[in-house]
């Protein structure tokens, strides 16, 4: 190829632009040309290549220069359709995220105020609606007290997700029962009188505030 | 012995008895402390067969077996004083050429047929030989990605978020284990497995009753399919329901259809 | 941004090949967009994008499909000048090692035992390794027989790294022909190979002083 015109140096610019994984200082541009080239002609080049792909529409990439030299990106805007593609490693929910779950799952529909009351401490309002964005979750109705809080209950999707066909395939909480943690053997079997001792303890704690 | 190679760069540079080589001998004639230099660039017995059959314009669909194996293990022979690792592979050769050579010697059958020809095995091995040599050299000549092809790889803002998060069986079995921990310190809430059925009928009644607004009573419950224990469950969820006041049920007189909607008041 | 022309997901499909450092897949590629797409629609994308390269002049990249999909590359007559950017490009394989590929590529899948009988030499660990390494080979299985062998086999990667769609496209293998001698070339190219053996010669020199 006979680098007879500023066209062409500009597609060998723009190839090595395109495949280089790192930008690129005016030094590595330069060294692409066996001719000497003044910065101040190759600084021309690359605004001249910077305007082409500008005028193109719509546009895909964009030539920008950055703290190292130069290099093409991804328009912002497609970055979230390009993300499809490598998706990271899938995040975990917080262990808050999953009690709360749980809770819904396994004893909807429930009230903020029932898995508050249940954990024992404050549900994080985006908690829910991560979970309710997931479309995991979502409310059935209103409990007819005071407030008429909202019923939530987990979907149809949530099953999918786990591969469930029913609620009913959720694990047993029988299997949790012999877990070394519970002291009370029968701890839901008897649950009542557990419920008069945390009630108790409650009490406890409440009056020590 | 005085022998020092250096091959930083490509090519030869070679210094045997202080005098430099950069370039191979015309011949392989060879002063006897580099003849192991040549014959490592030999990949085998196979290829300098190959070699020799070239050089002395043999037949190899007729390969003179005394001429070749005078030759082959003539090489060997100057090789085995200076590198016995490297001959290993090259002397099963020298055994097999000898072996071929005189078999042709012995007094063949009258009607002798081509299969029989001692050498078939060694022939059909150095072509097939060649065939690789040969095919290796065009798989070279190809263009690689990264010598002769540059491929596309621009930049691009990765961003994190949009893969969902996953959650396994063990994480929600594990999280419900937590709540009933805390739960025997905290909780006022009965928690039984027994319920969970029924708990999610209520769900599923309170979904179709948001949907439809007002459903007579039979409406939900699918007598054809369900079986009893799934109508029984049904039946509680909506008795649980009625008693946590969720929906309401009516009846207009005895014997009309009862009704349920959702309790609004 | 709206997807409501082609122009915008041809944009797409672009900024997605020109990003991406291995050929993406027509599977990948449906999971760019969030509406679903024919696989036919965007076989017919990926042609109209081709072309739209290919009638741009001076050409710089070229759309092309490989064993494991598209990929943007640059114009093969542009290397000279990109390679100027990297001095240290990976070497090229000794002939032993593409004999053993070659072996692999062609009779595939095959033991250890029949690259030693084909070629009559011991196989190199370090050759299976460093092709290995490369992904350009993998075990594919074992052989049923005493010491259930592995069998090796070339991967996409390998087709990929040479341009090729398939294994079909590979040369082809030439039975003996009867060709006029020519000095060996490989005579001289194969040189460092010899360094192992250097050592050795060295070793002797020093223990004769």
């Amino acid at each position: 190829m006979e680098l007879n015109n500023t066209t062409q140096m500009k597609m060998i610019l723009e190839a090595a632009l395109l495949t280089s994984p790192i930008p690129l200082s005016l030094d590595d541009m330069l060294r692409l040309f066996s001719e000497r080239i003044e910065r101040a002609t190759l600084r021309m080049l690359l605004d001249e290549l910077k305007q082409d792909w500008q005028a193109r529409t719509p546009i895909s990439m964009e030539l920008v220069e950055v703290a190292s030299g130069w290099r093409f990106q991804a328009l912002p805007e497609l970055t979230p359709y390009l993300s499809r593609l490598n998706p990271d490693r899938p995040h975990r929910y917080s262990r808050a995220a999953m009690e709360t779950l749980a809770i819904i799952a396994y004893r909807q529909p429930v009230t903020r105020g029932d898995i508050e009351e249940l954990r024992g401490v404050a549900v994080n309002p985006n908690t829910m609606r991560q979970l309710q964005e997931r479309d995991w979750i979502d409310v059935v109705g209103q409990r007819d007290v005071p407030g008429r809080p909202s019923l939530y209950a987990t979907t149809k999707t949530f099953l999918d997700d786990l591969n469930l066909k029913s609620l009913a395939d959720l694990p047993a909480m029988e299997t949790f029962i012999e877990q070394p943690f519970v002291e009370e053997k029968p701890l839901v079997e008897e649950w009542p009188e557990v419920t008069a001792h945390v009630d108790f303890l409650d009490n406890g704690a409440s009056s020590a505030n | 012995m005085q022998s020092i190679l250096t091959n930083d760069k490509p090519g030869i540079d070679a210094r045997i008895h202080g005098e430099r080589y950069t370039e191979l001998p015309r011949d392989l004639y060879i002063p006897p402390d580099a003849l192991e230099v040549y014959l490592e660039t030999f990949e085998g017995p196979l290829d300098l067969l190959l070699y020799l059959i070239r050089k002395h314009n043999l037949d190899i669909l007729d390969i003179p077996m005394a001429e070749l194996t005078r030759q082959y293990i003539g090489y060997v022979e100057k090789m085995q004083a200076i590198n016995l690792e490297l001959a290993a592979d090259y002397l099963l050769m020298s055994a097999m050429l000898i072996e071929i050579k005189s078999r042709m010697l012995l007094p063949r059958p009258t009607e002798v047929e081509s299969e029989d020809d001692p050498r078939a095995e060694l022939v059909r091995r150095l072509m097939e030989y060649e065939a690789i040599k040969l095919v290796a050299q065009k798989l070279d000549e190809l263009p690689q990605v990264g010598l002769d092809l540059m491929v596309a790889n621009a930049y691009f803002e990765k961003i994190v978020h949009v893969q969902a998060t996953q959650v396994s069986m063990e994480d929600l079995m594990l999280a419900w284990q937590n709540v009933l921990k805390r739960a025997s310190h905290f909780a006022h809430h009965k928690v039984g497995m027994a319920e969970l059925s029924v708990r999610e009928h209520m769900s599923q009644i309170l979904r179709k009753l948001k949907a439809q607004n007002m459903m007579e009573f039979s409406a939900l419950f699918d007598i054809e399919t369900d079986g009893i224990p799934k109508l029984i469950v049904c039946f509680l969820a909506i008795l649980e329901l009625a008693r946590e006041g969720l929906v309401k049920i009516t009846q207009q007189s005895a014997f009309t259809p009862v009704y349920l909607k959702i309790n609004q008041s």
